[in-house]
């Protein structure tokens, strides 16, 4: 009983912090139209934004991987691939009509003639209240069909390749993503997939800052990705530490117990496979939503590489430590260290080291460093309050250690 | 007739330094289990020392020197990113090596400034001749031999010496083979040390034929060098070799299938797909040896 | 003996690896409320049996009943049809293979004889995980905790088993935490939170010493009574065996060479031999 | 205590970045307003695969600012500063590299060599407000549907266009072999065009794609050979251009090469050196247009090791980088006419520029496009290493 009380509790925490992140995000973007002047990082144009909205986006993708490697031992690396299924689902489904003969302009336009918002235009009228409830609910189901399509896909691929053990099922899952890869960029699909261009053109998150009078009076494009990636977040989480989330842990620490008590293996393994490939799903949709635009070539098995290094740097087995690792590494890599691939005089020095590409060999180094002496990452398989408890009582029993030595100490003296 | 000489020829080849970086993939899982992702960026970095040490010396010193600087890294490799984590899961050691790999394709971009590289021209192997009425590279010649009497000296090696004896050993049984008194370090350091040397002869006969050098190329080919190593059943050199064949064969015959199907753009998807096929119909390949998990 | 109900009945089980036959032909009966023990020498199949019966391995040929019903049988097909070296070849026509949770379904649960305890979860999950099984619920309900009232239900019943084996003071330590015997009895616990008719032990007293020996001896018998269940197990510790079983089985080289109550067992010359190895010393 | 000392030094690293993240921003924001700069933002790949041709775009930008470093806007003078930022090649990173330049308060960007980078970054300065102006980025969808986006080279249509019209003209050519990697738009959309145009002219077309970080085109060259191509078109990036033509070299091809913008690469002309391959190649500039700026350029590349790298190691100019001097400078006649370093001024003004640039006339039609109507054609001289001009084509529509 108490277990459900702490676990009641935690829940409030989780539902606290996510709504406190929502209006952070929110009040962040929108202080420069509050306040009558704000430093320049916190000017809509300002890289801040870029980084928040990348790192919601991989936070998502990078718990969705964990769900399945960390909580499930499913080490599988096809999570580029089913952000790829995602995020062309989303784009082929969302260019509006209009738009189709010039982003399709190597087919003379495309197979499907209208958008989902064009659609719901029609039913709820494009502008106004109406505008604004039909571009919501169509991003809302090119959304949830593009995570179902992903995890369709697993499913299919699943049947065969979850069977496989640990290195074996990962190399199966990544020769699987290269395969979706080729198939869209295949010329032959072009009036779908629009072939080897770009698909583009369709509702990004800009378009969902509130207007009046041609001026933005509340930014909320940054909001959007947070909210989706933290809805989503939640209800992973809520799954884990349901008993379907208890029972992928089974499988993770040892499966042959698992199965002699009656986890059906096949099934929890594909539940948690289709699962996690549903939310990199959506992370795709969210992904195309901020590059505006679905191209093939991006999602590379170094894409899925790089998600994994996060993961791996938060912690196989913890969400908090992914969110926060994504948040560093995003926020790492595209803003803070970008200073090491300019070269860079101080006076008349010119500082070693310093030119194109010094950037990703510290990344590397970073990584291979936690890789190899922090190997459970950043919060190990703990979630970040459960760390930090354990930090405190560590601590704690040190300095009492402490304190014993000094008496002992000045006893004997 | 000499369209059909020249795919054939082609696939050999490629077939041949696949089968190079393959017999280093299929030694080391054998022996720790473990895909080296790295693999393939060793083969990319011989590429790259081939350049750089041609550039300041004569052909006949800078070509050991590639060897040697190769196997250095190889073993370098395996003391610092897999030796510590000897006792971790499995995946650990995995994600260490595909962390290698990253840290490799980043400081190869690094070094030569994203620049595709254009490999030094070894006249024996580059030079011109006429098969059938079809004019190929000395190289592509040259590769099947090469790689048949490569192949014959390591298995004399594995069936006859004591390091290969240590060899088969440790990959029976690791445990058993540490208790038995074996030297596991010194097998693992001399598996790398072979494969890594293959791949730096692997990467002067690949070089030679396909003549740039960037930071990602190893990354395929390595890839592809591992599905041949799944192919021929993980674990066994000469499974490895045919594995390797047949996919270089398999791919070249795609590339030269009428464009009008446009199917070309497969050749990889389909080295993959045949990837998942093997897996799941027959894990343990053509030649690998089954093995039952103990409850 | 005969009167009383069957609730396991292993018939002609052969399990051949290659060339090697692990378990020949056993034949075994276990019923409802008893205990039955299986020892042998290292080495003579008995844990193969185990698995034989609980799915993990099908048997190369014959068939195990669970409660009046088949539930596994297998005969020699494609290579193993010609290197088959057991009896009664030909004899099954049918294959059932279901996997080791539908057999737990069923109502039979184990515990491995090196143990395996979910490590990174404390002794309340690693019960409570047990229960999975039994729930009603699907992932979405689960999810978004529409199945509240059952998980509760769950959470009680752990409760309730882990105040009758004695573990409820440490139910928030994680289980590997637990000093040895208190693993094993965690194990039998969460064998017993699935619900099981038939409970299988495999070597619950190794490792021990003798007053651990002791407790899990009467700590058998307590479960015994308390959940109305029956009972096969695997041990080498002879006064354990002697002590609490009904009715004994023994397998030397994957062939059963005796079975009986344990006064027949401990003066069977044949157990003794397989035991000592006296023919052999003889011979030499 | 190992955990917390990881804790520790993420928290002091990340701390220490947090500071010095924030604190390059506030400058960017200062400078920009408050003294005599004006920032250049330059939008290029400086590694990924179009590291080798972003480079020496940026190398004449660098060359033009090394020229004329400043400006004189109302009687004072302002220096002009470029601001580079690394795409990395793809388009999942353009979008942040983007928001760098804007964040870092340009007035206005130049780049990027490659027309997905320019098309992920696109709406990030069209949301900023600030005017981008490609400089070889050739496909047509980079200017149409974004309002700031500009750019002074011909589009993919029209190199098409000129290189099919080329082939007809020059050797009668009944069939065409087209190779371009899978997946890359700019491969894909020329090799799109050029069959339009040839077809039309009653010619045979016969299209193939190669799978990225392919390596052996053996088999496709062969096929080329096979089917009896008249010509192969190679619209592809410089690392597959130099495969392709080492290849071609000793399988001893004989029908002539028909590459586009890209090819026009020393590592290219490097690759055909010695070698009996005939490849032609549609360009912006011939080296000798402009013997001053040719002049310039050299002494530049031969007074700075850095730039003599970024440009292959040697010193022949690629048409990429007087592309990028002229970007420079239509920018600079851009700035002049907003009359300051107002990136709305700019952009308000950039549409009515026009400017005679080393690679002849540029100005801008309503879409933001250059309005060109030539295009040069080179020939590699394979025996001494160098390009000739072989002639000025139009297109057969324009």
């Amino acid at each position: 009983m108490l277990k459900q009380k702490k676990d009641n509790r935690s829940s409030y925490i989780i539902l606290a912090c996510a709504i406190g992140a929502l209006l952070l995000v929110l009040l962040l973007e929108n202080l420069n139209l509050i306040l009558p002047s704000v430093p320049a990082v916190l000017l809509p144009t300002s890289q801040l934004f870029t980084v928040l909205k990348k790192a919601a986006v991989y936070s998502l993708v990078a718990v969705s991987m964990n769900l399945l490697n960390g909580f499930t031992g499913l080490f599988s690396l096809g999570q580029a691939g089913f952000m790829l299924l995602g995020a062309y689902t989303y784009a082929i489904l969302m260019v509006p009509a209009a738009a189709k003969d010039q982003v399709y302009y190597l087919y003379g336009g495309a197979a499907l003639n209208n958008s989902l918002q064009d659609i719901l235009n029609g039913v709820f009228g494009s502008t106004g209240v109406g505008g604004t409830v039909s571009l919501i609910l169509s991003v809302l189901i090119a959304m949830i069909l593009g995570g179902l399509v992903a995890a369709l896909f697993a499913w299919l691929i699943g049947l065969p390749v979850l069977r496989l053990k640990s290195d074996y099922l990962a190399i199966a899952t990544l020769g699987f993503a290269e395969i979706l890869r080729a198939i869209f960029q295949w010329q032959k699909l072009g009036p779908i997939t629009n072939g080897a261009n770009m698909i583009k053109s369709f509702p990004t998150y800009s378009d969902f800052n509130i207007r009046a009078g041609g001026k933005v009076v509340c930014y909320l494009s940054t909001f959007v990705p947070f909210l989706v990636a933290i809805i989503c977040i939640i209800i992973m989480v809520l799954l884990v530490n349901s008993t379907y989330g208890r029972a992928f842990k089974a499988i993770r620490d040892d499966e042959v117990a698992a199965e002699a008590m009656g986890i059906n293996l096949a099934k929890h393994k594909m539940l948690s496979f289709v699962t996690s490939s549903f939310f990199a799903g959506v992370g795709g949709v969210l992904f195309a939503m901020y590059v505006a635009n679905a191209q093939a070539k991006v999602y590379t098995t170094t894409m899925t590489y790089e998600i994994l290094l996060i993961v791996v740097i938060g912690g196989i087995g913890s969400i908090s430590g992914s969110i926060i690792a994504t948040f560093a590494y995003v926020a790492c890599s595209e803003w803070w260290l970008r200073f090491l691939d300019a070269e860079t005089y101080i006076g008349s020095f010119k500082v070693p080291l310093l030119r194109n590409g010094f950037r990703m060999v510290v990344f590397s180094i970073i990584i291979m460093i936690v890789v190899l002496f922090f190997r459970k990452g950043l919060l190990g398989d703990k979630e970040l309050p459960e760390a930090i408890r354990r930090w405190k009582a560590s601590a704690k029993v040190r300095k009492e250690r402490k304190a014993q030595k000094a008496q002992k100490e000045a006893a004997t003296k | 007739m000499q369209f059909a000489v020249s795919i054939l020829l082609s696939g050999i080849s490629v077939g041949g330094q696949y089968a190079l970086i393959a017999i280093g993939y299929t030694m080391v899982y054998g022996i720790l289990r473990l895909i080296n992702f790295a693999h393939g960026d060793v083969f990319m970095v011989a590429g790259l020392l081939g350049i750089y040490l041609t550039a300041t010396m004569p052909l006949y010193i800078s070509l050991p020197l590639v060897l040697i600087g190769t196997v250095i890294l190889g073993f370098a490799i395996e003391r610092l990113a897999y030796k510590p984590l000897r006792t971790a899961p499995r995946m650990s050691v995995m994600i260490s090596a595909i962390g290698v790999s990253y840290l490799l394709q980043n400081l190869a971009t690094y070094i030569t400034g994203g620049q595709p590289m254009t490999y030094p021209n070894i006249a024996i192997l580059t030079k011109t001749v006429t098969i059938a009425g079809t004019p190929t590279k000395m190289a592509v010649l040259v590769t099947p031999i090469l790689v048949i009497i490569l192949v014959v000296a390591l298995t004399q090696l594995i069936n006859h010496t004591k390091i290969g004896m240590g060899m088969r050993a440790v990959s029976k049984d690791f445990e058993t083979a540490q208790l038995m008194g074996i030297k596991i370090n010194n097998v693992i350091s001399a598996t790398f040390i072979v494969g890594s040397a293959l791949a730096a002869i692997g990467s002067m006969l690949y070089f030679s034929c396909y003549t740039a050098v960037t930071p990602t190329i190893g990354a395929l080919p390595g890839l592809k060098a591992f599905v041949a190593a799944v192919f021929g059943g993980i674990g066994s050199i000469p499974g490895a070799v045919i594995g390797a064949f047949i996919i270089g064969i398999c791919e070249s015959i795609i590339k030269g299938l009428p464009s009008a199907w446009d199917v070309t753009v497969f050749s990889d998807a389909f080295t993959f797909a045949l990837l998942i096929i093997v897996l799941v119909f027959k894990p343990t390949g053509l030649f690998g040896e089954k093995a039952t998990d103990k409850v | 003996m005969s009167e009383k109900k069957n609730v396991l009945r292993v018939e002609n089980a052969t399990m051949q690896f290659g060339g090697v036959v692990a378990v020949d032909n056993l034949n075994l009966e276990v019923n409802e409320g008893e205990i039955v023990s299986l020892i042998g020498p290292n080495g003579a199949g008995k844990t193969t049996a185990f698995n034989v019966i609980t799915g993990v391995y099908a048997p190369t040929n014959g068939q195990v009943w669970f409660d009046g019903e088949c539930i596994v049988e297998n005969y020699p097909q494609g290579k193993m049809k010609k290197l088959y070296k057991g009896q009664h070849a030909g004899e099954y026509t049918h294959v059932k293979e279901p996997t080791p949770d539908e057999i737990t379904a069923l109502g039979m649960a184990r515990t491995f004889q090196n143990i395996r305890l979910w490590k990174s979860m404390t002794v309340f999950e690693n019960v409570l995980i047990a229960k999975h099984m039994r729930r009603t619920s699907n992932m979405f309900s689960a999810t978004f905790r529409g199945n509240h009232k059952e998980e509760a239900a769950q959470r009680q019943e752990v409760e309730e088993l882990l105040e009758l084996v004695g573990l409820s003071d440490v139910k928030d330590e994680l289980a590997t935490s637990l000093p040895y015997g208190k693993q094993r009895r965690l194990e039998i616990a969460r064998a017993l939170a699935t619900h099981p008719k038939l409970l299988l032990l495999d070597e619950p007293a190794a490792g021990m010493n003798p007053q651990e020996t002791l407790e899990l001896t009467s700590f058998i018998g307590q479960i015994r009574k308390q959940f109305d269940i029956t009972i096969l197990l695997i041990e080498h510790h002879m006064d354990l065996v002697m002590d609490i079983s009904d009715r004994i089985y023994v397998l030397d080289f994957g062939k059963l060479i005796a079975s009986g109550v344990p006064a027949e067992i401990q003066n069977n010359e044949r157990v003794i031999d397989a035991y000592l190895g006296v023919t052999d010393d003889a011979e030499d | 205590m190992k955990k917390f000392l990881a804790l520790i030094l993420a928290l002091v690293m990340s701390l220490s970045l947090v500071a010095c993240g924030g604190g390059d921003a506030a400058e960017g924001g200062d400078t920009s307003t408050g003294d005599k700069v004006i920032k250049l933002g330059v939008f290029e790949p400086t590694t990924g695969d179009s590291a080798a041709g972003g480079k020496k775009e940026v190398l004449g930008m660098q060359y033009a600012n090394f020229e004329t470093p400043t400006i004189d806007l109302n009687g004072e003078t302002y220096k002009i500063e470029l601001v580079l930022a690394d795409n990395g090649s793809s388009t999942d990173k353009a979008p942040t590299a983007a928001s760098e330049l804007v964040s870092k308060g340009v007035s206005m960007v130049l780049g990027t060599y490659g027309s997905g980078c320019a098309m992920a970054g696109g709406p990030v300065f069209g949301d900023a407000g600030l005017a981008a102006m490609g400089v070889t980025c050739t496909n047509p969808n980079v200017t149409a549907g974004n309002d700031y986006y500009f750019r002074i080279c011909f589009l993919d249509n029209f190199q098409a266009d000129v290189l099919a019209s080329f082939a007809l003209d020059k050797f009668q050519a009944k069939t065409a072999y087209c190779l371009g990697e899978n997946g890359n738009e700019y491969d894909q959309g020329l090799i799109a065009f050029f069959k339009q145009v040839f077809e039309k002219a009653g010619g045979k077309v016969i299209t193939d794609s190669f799978p990225t970080n392919n390596s052996d085109f053996t088999s496709y060259l062969n096929k080329a050979k096979s089917e009896g191509a008249d010509v192969i078109f190679t619209p592809v990036s410089i690392a597959y251009a130099t495969q392709i033509m080492t290849q071609a070299a000793s399988l001893g091809i004989t029908a002539p090469f028909l590459g586009s913008d890209t090819l026009d690469d020393n590592m290219v002309l490097e690759a055909v050196k010695g070698t009996d391959v005939k490849l032609y190649v549609s360009t912006f500039y011939q080296e000798g247009g402009a013997p001053d700026f040719d002049k310039g350029v050299k002494q530049y590349l031969a007074d700075n090791s850095d730039a003599m790298a970024a440009n292959g190691g040697n010193d022949t100019i690629s048409a990429v980088t007087a592309m990028g001097y002229d970007a420079y400078y239509v920018a600079l006649e851009a700035i002049k006419a907003a009359g300051s370093g107002d990136a709305a001024a700019i952009k308000a003004a950039l549409p009515g520029v026009s400017y005679t640039g080393v690679s002849g006339a540029i100005a801008f039609d309503e879409i933001g496009d250059a309005v060109r109507d030539t295009a040069f054609i080179k020939t590699a001289n394979t025996a001494d290493g160098v390009w000739a001009l072989e002639t000025q084509q139009t297109g057969s529509a324009s």
